[in-house]
């Protein structure tokens, strides 16, 4: 994760909105806060219960974030 | 073990199309109950898989076919790549850590899968194609 | 007209595809320069139809096999729903606003679909199944 927060950091490739880029920062901020909370890190189901979210919007919103190509060729290159 | 829910995909070999089964693999895996972190892992070798058969099986030719099935079982994941390209004559150097038939290349994409997933097998024929299994076991008997 | 774009897919009547299946439509789409609503109107319509062939095609049987494919052209998008379940007898009265074959349901699906896509095109046969084609045209010329 703290991989891809520095991703998000960087200038981001792709074009993203801005309430795209604001529902990824939440879903970011209630994974970190419900790490703390349960002392490990929480699934997908507690974050997307969490925001009152499905599970795939959470998908789609992390998604949404991230160049279309590979992760790692994008990082290396 | 029987199969709880199955996606097959089917689609050309442009790039576009690796981030659609990457983010079809995340939203396949969000059934079961993991942490945003796996989630982000199977994506990254999901990619890393597809656009394989993208550059290496088709050569960036566009034109080539990959079909992508994706299986949920009681207690794992499963994720096969096909595609009906270049093939592999050596399997086991190209999964070594750097190596890369291009020079250009970081040959890290079988070192990702490996260490994301649970399981990686490969099956290649040269002039025929590549086919790259992957597995993610699901702790079970957890929440849910 | 060339297709520029053509993903393939096919899954079990099970209602977490529906949500896959959206989540596939809205990346496909993201490869044209639509505002975050119409993606949004997109994954709606979408849901409808492949949710239509879960609850209404195959009574909630997660048996039932659901082809869903995805085509881009130059100046538009088509997603293609097809399943092999129980047909629809009279389309015409399928597609009036709030009817529907279930006193609890609302009877909107379709009304949606026709308000959100540009054409909606359904064919179906009573015992052999139902098509549901929707095009959303593109506004070409600008960006990209
Ligand atoms: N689908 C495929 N078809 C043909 N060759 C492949 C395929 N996947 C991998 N290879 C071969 O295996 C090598 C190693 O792959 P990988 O570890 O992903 O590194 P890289 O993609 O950076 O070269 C590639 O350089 C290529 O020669
Ligand atoms: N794939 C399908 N197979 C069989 N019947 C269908 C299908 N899709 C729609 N129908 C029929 O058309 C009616 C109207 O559909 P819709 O507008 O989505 O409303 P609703 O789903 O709320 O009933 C349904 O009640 C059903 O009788
Ligand atoms: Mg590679
Ligand atoms: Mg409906």
């Amino acid at each position: 994760i703290g991989e891809i927060r520095r991703f998000i950091r960087d200038d981001n490739p792709t074009k993203v909105s801005r309430p795209v880029k604001e529902l990824a920062y939440r879903v970011y901020r209630t994974q970190e806060r419900l790490q703390s909370l349960l002392g490990r890190e929480p699934t997908i189901h507690e974050v997307a219960k969490e925001l009152a979210l499905a599970p795939q919007e959470i998908v789609s919103a992390l998604e949404a974030m991230q160049p279309p190509a590979s992760l790692f060729e994008q990082a290396y290159h | 073990m029987t199969v709880k829910n199955r996606i097959f995909m089917s689609f050309t070999s442009n790039s576009e199309n690796v981030g659609i089964a990457r983010v079809a693999a995340a939203a396949f895996a969000a059934q079961m109950d993991l942490t945003l972190n796996e989630i982000e892992e199977i994506k990254v070798a999901v990619s890393e898989a597809v656009s394989n058969s993208v550059i290496h099986g088709y050569g960036n030719d566009n034109k080539g076919i990959i079909e992508f099935t994706m299986m949920l079982y009681e207690d794992r994941l499963e994720y096969i790549i096909v595609d009906h390209g270049k093939g592999i004559a050596d399997i086991a150097q190209a999964r070594q850590p750097s190596y890369s038939s291009d020079p250009e290349r970081m040959g890290l994409g079988f070192v990702f899968m490996e260490s994301f997933m649970d399981e990686l097998i490969i099956e290649s024929q040269v002039g025929v194609g590549t086919t790259v299994k992957m597995v993610k076991k699901i702790q079970t008997g957890g929440t849910h």
